[in-house]
């Protein structure tokens, strides 16, 4: 790991998701893995994008790329989920297709950018699991918890339809990370399933449904949080939920949590550096789990 | 109650239409679809939709060009791919998802007041002159240009990401814009 | 005929029990692909003496192209070896004759891989298209015996 | 009459094939081609060559212009070359003068929309097919005897029926069976669709007819482990494993199963597909053939720790029937045909995740309810859940690993009418509300159709749709404790929750694993999804390329019980047909020495497979067995003072193909 990763953190961490950077970059330090972001890049085009211009779409998100190869590094995090197929289907489209190749090309050329060569696209997720371990992970852990059991969401865009970050049927490494950590989680079916994205901001009525449908089940498992890996899973968890309770007139109140937030407190990371300020729905529970923590033993 | 008539000629059907769909990248398999249903079954949205994603293949297939492109279906998705990676005949359908909006568009077929074409366009937009897509001012733009009443939807939210830091107020932008992809004219001609 | 398409020419020795079912299963199934290679069927591609390919070189072929079965597979157990085994040692001479690689292909193909047939074909006549037609310089004087076994 | 090898005499026929070549290729201009060719003295273009008319045309033209060479251009050889070789001979030509062009399969099949290109190659290959054919020699046809018995591999019931028929016609057989008793898949169902009749009903009085039969010697738990020889003269090595009991001498009193130390059945029954027990020394079901016990070493303590009372012993008394020394049985035999019957394998359901077998227990497979439904199986027929319930509602998932690009493309041809009938038996046995999910209702049979129209009478729920998934994700208090299908009901165009307490996923059909493997042991080939491949797949459906070898049953391709016995009986015959012939013409393309060019350098000794070249001390020179070899023609090409010849295929016949088709006139 000496040589470090570039960081592709794209809009939303700099923005609505700002506590999944702090943590990231909080976990990331704890763990002595370098993050050196990714110099002047640009948004990755996300989903609208494509529905434009798909030329564009690409030539877009090439630049990323572009910019990376020209850093020197060989692979790049990138935390969001959207943003991290985005790129990846790029890399891949612009290898299947030769005329996306061409085209990404010439657009590229014309700005004096280099066409890239395939380079390592990881999720965060996937580093930790791969390149740190659960083992490293039990024996770094110096925080119990007291919040009861999390369910892992996994969304889509991470997931699908590319396979590293995990198995695509029943992800399960998000819990696996956790347990390492002392944190159980609860059988969570809808894991996978999609939380609308940006409908909560189109079609209202839609996107707060669909989250409903989520908070539901995390409740009726006996879930006591909601624990994901990606900005605007996250955000649609944590800023609809005082509607998605009036919708359904249920309590369905509980912190929603970036796995980040929740790995960087059990190895010990500052409450404030990990985002702990940055909750909108049932905060209270979300402060006092991450701060009320007794020092324990280097293993669980 | 208003009653319609269902009858379709074929001269409404542009079956040449079809094959250019099946041309793009992602649609190839458009015409082993088997009409399973599976994409149907696994997507979170169809329950929202007029045309399940099954159907839409369909009309594509038969050359319905105005029905799919005018349906509600291809922007009530959300790209969230569990089609795509069911469908049996491995349909990229996510892609031929993509290619309907893109023609909509450009076509001015989309339903009227919707705002996710105008958020896409927004977006673009957005994002070809700044390099970046700063949410807050996106919504903006998307509501004025869809349906305001939107954005009353929306003050508590924004006063809590306001609250806890989450809204970036400053537009961000990145150093090199002449490095973005020129925008293509022909879809922003929309607005 | 460089000015207009140059077609390449390609002999294709086929053993019968499996490149020759493959070729014909993939007519049967109708799979296209260009016309370029001619076939001459022997029961085994053990049969095939190297003075058959400098033959068809000599004679005006612009590519070579063997199938057999897979190791292993050989209908009559080993045949397929004692090819390779030629083969090997006939890749130097032809090599010496400036003859490039690209022209001279030995290929295992399975009654069941019509598609493999299929593509390799394609893929074989496209490469000698690009290699252009092939010249045996006039010194080039083919060796009437080639003892390889 | 014109067995002359000099002056050549040839006429050309190129054939139509209907529009099948004629389509493509410009046939009147390749007749014409044709007749330019030096030593062609008639060309002609006609319908379709393989018929009567086709034939009697080559007749006539051979009386009347003195032919003494015969090419037609047609389909592929490994068709038709037979059928035109005897319409040489029927004109009084030795058969050999005759030979096939293939520009149906090889060219117009192929190269559709580029006629040009295709005539060019048909013109090509027909040059070089008449320039070869120059070179042609009368040849004497060769014959070999077949040995009258026959091996029959796989002891399902398309072995079974095979095999009976031609005991009974007083042909030996040789079943081989690799499970300890024959009966294969059908011996595992309950009732076989549409009759309903009931499967052992019909299937055990054949199988202990099969016991019975003086001609038939019965070995299970056995494997063919080597074949040698060919058509006629197969030398088969079969393995038959220790069952530990010496089946002579056990009675099949079971008494070694009481006595077993174990006092209760513990270990996964594999007849029953893991959902019964049964001992370390145990019987599959009641009816097995043979009905002798055997014990399994991976479970038996005597096995493991060597240190058991031995029970079962002492209960067998002064049979002394068990024997746990038993070791492995080598077996040679000589047989002259093969019938395969190795069946199939259904898919695993693990290979279909979204289903969530074996995470959800109440997912079963449709071979696990077969034995739910069994009265002799692990419930009594009872259909209940793991937990012992009756199910109230019932989702039976069609085509699961069938028709799908990431298990296996093909439709297995049952599953919709083995799904019917488990409906009718589930719904029978449980009155529980049935849903069916299918993508397509197949029902091609005799009286399929029917009792499909039959089950929509009954009120089972038909709903065209593949599932999605099987969740246990309950939108609301109706789905609580039930396994959810969502799934879109393509009919009223809706996508639908359907809670259920079952879930019955009718897995397809697929080639067995070892598949390969068998067919590298008996040489023949297997299609691209890898069931063993037919000669031809409407005129030569249970033959195989290998002269001797037929096929009968799934492990050519799925198929039902009527089918597969259909097609055993047809096997049967067809090996009958063999054998009662007494011999079976060869292709005469054996390799032969010219001695007065031989070195005696011995090269082609070791290159013969089949050790049929032998070196003559006082000649100094090689010798052919031409009985012995096979025409692959390695020698010939491996010998360096080209001594070695190989009929049909001789250095010149070559040369001549290489050069005709490269245009050199």
């Amino acid at each position: 790991m000496s040589e470090g990763y570039l960081y592709f953190p794209g809009c939303s961490l700099k923005g609505t998701g700002r506590a999944y950077e702090e943590s990231l970059l909080t976990l990331f330090r704890l763990l002595d893995l370098k993050l050196e972001e990714l110099d002047d890049w640009n948004c990755c085009g996300a989903t609208s994008y494509m529905s434009i211009d798909e030329g564009a779409a690409f030539a877009l998100s090439a630049r990323n790329l572009a910019l990376a190869q020209k850093s020197g590094k060989n692979q790049i995090v990138v935390p969001c989920a959207a943003c991290y197929l985005v790129l990846k289907k790029t890399q891949d489209y612009v290898e299947r297709y030769p005329e996306i190749r061409d085209h990404v090309t010439a657009s590229l050329r014309s700005v004096k950018l280099p066409m890239a060569e395939p380079l390592a696209i990881r999720h965060p997720l996937e580093v930790l699991y791969n390149d740190i371990g659960v083992g490293r992970i039990r024996s770094k852990v110096v925080r119990k918890w007291a919040g009861g059991p999390i369910a892992c969401y996994y969304g889509c865009q991470a997931v699908r339809p590319y396979y590293e970050v995990d198995k695509p049927v029943d992800p399960t490494r998000m819990e696996e990370l956790l347990e390492a950590a002392g944190i159980p989680s609860v059988p969570y079916s809808l894991k996978t399933k999609c939380c609308g994205g940006s409908l909560t901001g189109t079609i209202h009525e839609v996107g707060v449904r669909l989250n409903a449908i989520l908070l539901k089940e995390a409740v009726r498992k006996g879930a006591k949080a909601i624990v994901t890996l990606c900005p605007l899973c996250q955000f649609n968890l944590d800023a609809y939920q005082s509607e998605v309770c009036k919708l359904t007139n249920q309590d369905l109140r509980m912190p929603v949590f970036f796995f980040t937030q929740l790995l960087g407190w059990a190895l010990g990371g500052d409450p404030r550096e990990l985002g702990v300020h940055r909750f909108i729905s049932d905060a209270a529970s979300a402060k006092q789990w991450l701060s009320e923590a007794k020092e324990v033993a280097a293993h669980v | 109650m208003e009653i319609q008539r269902k009858l379709k000629h074929q001269w409404e059907a542009h079956p040449e239409w079809a094959h250019q769909v099946a041309a793009l990248p992602g649609c190839e398999k458009l015409f082993s679809c088997l009409q399973c249903g599976t994409c149907s079954g696994t997507c979170p949205l169809s329950i929202y939709m007029d045309y399940t994603p099954r159907r839409i293949i369909n009309l594509v297939r038969e050359g319905f060009r105005e029905e799919a492109l005018s349906s509600q279906t291809i922007w009530l998705c959300a790209s969230c791919y569990s089609c795509a990676v069911r469908c049996p005949q491995k349909i990229q359908i996510t892609d031929v998802m993509y290619s309907l909006k893109r023609e909509a568009i450009k076509s001015r077929l989309f339903p009227k007041r919707f705002a996710i074409p105008a958020l896409s366009r927004e977006f673009y937009s957005m994002v070809s002159r700044t390099g970046r897509s700063s949410e807050m001012w996106l919504v903006l733009r998307m509501a004025m240009r869809s349906n305001p009443l939107i954005l009353l939807t929306m003050v508590g939210t924004g006063l809590n990401l306001l609250r806890t830091g989450r809204m970036a107020l400053r537009r961000e932008k990145i150093r090199r814009l002449n490095e973005l992809p020129r925008e293509n004219s022909k879809a922003m001609e929309v607005q | 005929m460089p000015e207009e398409k140059f077609e390449p020419k390609i002999v294709a020795f086929f053993c019968n029990w499996c490149t020759y079912m493959a070729a014909d299963s993939a007519g049967t199934s109708r799979m296209q692909y260009v016309p370029n290679a001619r076939v001459v069927r022997l029961m085994c591609s053990g049969r095939i003496d190297p003075q058959f390919v400098l033959d068809a070189f000599a004679k005006g072929a612009d590519g070579v192209l063997i199938g057999g079965c897979h190791p292993g597979d050989c209908h009559y157990q080993e045949g397929n070896y004692k090819t390779l085994r030629r083969i090997t040692l006939l890749k130097r001479v032809l090599k010496e004759m400036g003859i490039e690689e690209d022209r001279f292909r030995l290929e295992w193909i399975s009654a069941a891989e019509a598609d493999r047939l299929r593509t390799t074909v394609n893929d074989m006549v496209e490469k000698v298209r690009a290699l252009g037609p092939l010249r045996l310089s006039a010194k080039e004087v083919i060796p009437e015996e080639v003892a390889v076994s | 009459m014109f067995e002359t090898n000099g002056t050549a005499r040839i006429g050309v026929y190129v054939c139509h094939c209907g529009t099948n070549i004629a389509g493509t290729v410009d046939v009147k201009s390749l007749a014409e081609y044709a007749a330019g060719l030096p030593g062609v003295v008639v060309s002609r273009e006609y319908k379709y060559m393989c018929s009567d008319p086709g034939q009697e045309l080559i007749n006539s033209d051979v009386r009347e212009h003195k032919l003494n060479r015969i090419v037609v251009a047609s389909c592929s050889p490994l068709l038709h070359e037979h059928t035109f070789r005897t319409a040489a001979e029927k004109s009084g030509l030795n058969p050999y003068y005759a030979h096939m062009v293939n520009i149906r399969e090889h060219d117009s099949w192929v190269h559709q929309g580029e006629k040009e290109a295709a005539t060019e190659k048909a013109k090509d290959l027909v040059r070089a097919a008449v320039r070869r054919i120059r070179y042609h020699k009368p040849l004497e046809k060769g014959y070999v005897p077949i040995d009258p018995n026959v091996l029959i591999v796989g002891g399902g019931i398309a072995g079974i029926h095979a095999a009976l028929t031609m005991a009974n016609a007083g042909k030996h057989v040789y079943l081989v069976e690799r499970e300890p008793t024959i009966g294969g898949h059908m011996a595992k169902f309950d009732k076989t669709f549409p009759t309903l009749d009931c499967a052992a009903c019909i299937l055990t009085p054949k199988m202990t007819s099969v016991k019975a039969h003086p001609n038939i010697t019965l070995w299970t738990l056995s494997e063919v482990t080597n074949v040698e020889g060919f058509v006629g003269n197969y030398e088969v090595t079969v393995t038959r494993h220790p069952r530990y009991v010496h089946e002579d001498l056990c009675a099949g009193c079971l008494q070694c199963i009481e006595a077993c130390v174990y006092k209760q059945p513990r270990f996964d029954d594999e007849f029953n597909v893991g959902l019964g027990k049964r001992k370390p020394v145990y019987i599959p079901f009641p009816q097995a053939v043979p009905q002798v016990v055997l014990i399994d070493p991976e479970t038996c303590i005597q096995f493991k720790k060597g240190t058991c009372k031995k029970t079962c012993v002492e209960a067998c008394g002064d049979r002394q029937a068990i024997d746990f020394e038993q070791k492995d049985e080598v077996k040679k035999i000589k047989v002259g045909t093969v019938i395969l019957a190795t069946g199939f394998q259904t898919v695993a359901a693990e290979r279909v995740p979204y289903y969530r077998y074996g995470v959800y227990p109440n997912v079963y497979t449709s071979l696990e309810v077969e034995r739910l439904i069994n009265a002799s199986g692990p419930t009594g027929g009872e259909v209940v859940l793991r937990d012992g319930t009756k199910p109230k509602s019932v989702g039976i998932i069609h085509c699961v690993g069938s028709r799908d690009e990431y298990t296996n493309k093909w439709c297995s041809r049952v599953c919709c009418m083995y799904s019917l009938k488990l409906a009718h038996l589930i719904k029978e046995h449980t009155h529980a509300e049935v849903f069916n999910f299918y993508i397509d209702m197949r029902t091609p049979g005799k009286g399929f159709e029917e009792f499909y129209h039959r089950l929509l009478k009954e009120g089972v729920h038909f709903i065209r749709g593949r599932v999605a998934e099987v969740t246990d994700w309950a939108d609301d208090a109706s789905e609580e404790g039930k396994l959810v299908l969502r799934v879109e009901d393509t009919m009223s165009a809706m996508v639908r929750r359907i809670p259920v307490d079952m879930v019955v996923l009718s897995m397809g059909l697929e080639p067995h694993a070892d598949a390969p493997e068998v067919r590298r042991l008996f040489n023949i080939s297997c299609g691209g999804e890898g069931f063993f491949t037919e000669r031809h797949p409407k005129l030569a459906p249970v033959s195989t390329f290998t002269d001797g070898i037929f096929l009968a049953g799934c492990c050519q391709g799925p198929k039902d019980i009527p089918d597969t016995v259909a097609q055993a009986g047809a096997a049967a015959s067809e090996a009958m047909a063999l054998i009662d012939a007494g011999s079976v013409e060869i292709e005469p393309n054996t390799a032969y020495v010219v001695e007065e060019a031989c070195s005696g350098c011995r090269t082609c000794i070791v290159l013969c497979p089949f050790s049929a070249i032998s070196f003559v001390q006082e000649k100094k020179k090689a010798a052919v067995n031409a009985a012995l070899c096979k025409g692959c023609g390695t020698c010939v090409a491996g010998c360096p003072s080209g001594s070695l010849r190989q009929n049909l295929f001789e250095d010149e016949q070559i040369f001549e193909e290489i050069e005709g088709v490269l245009n050199y006139a």
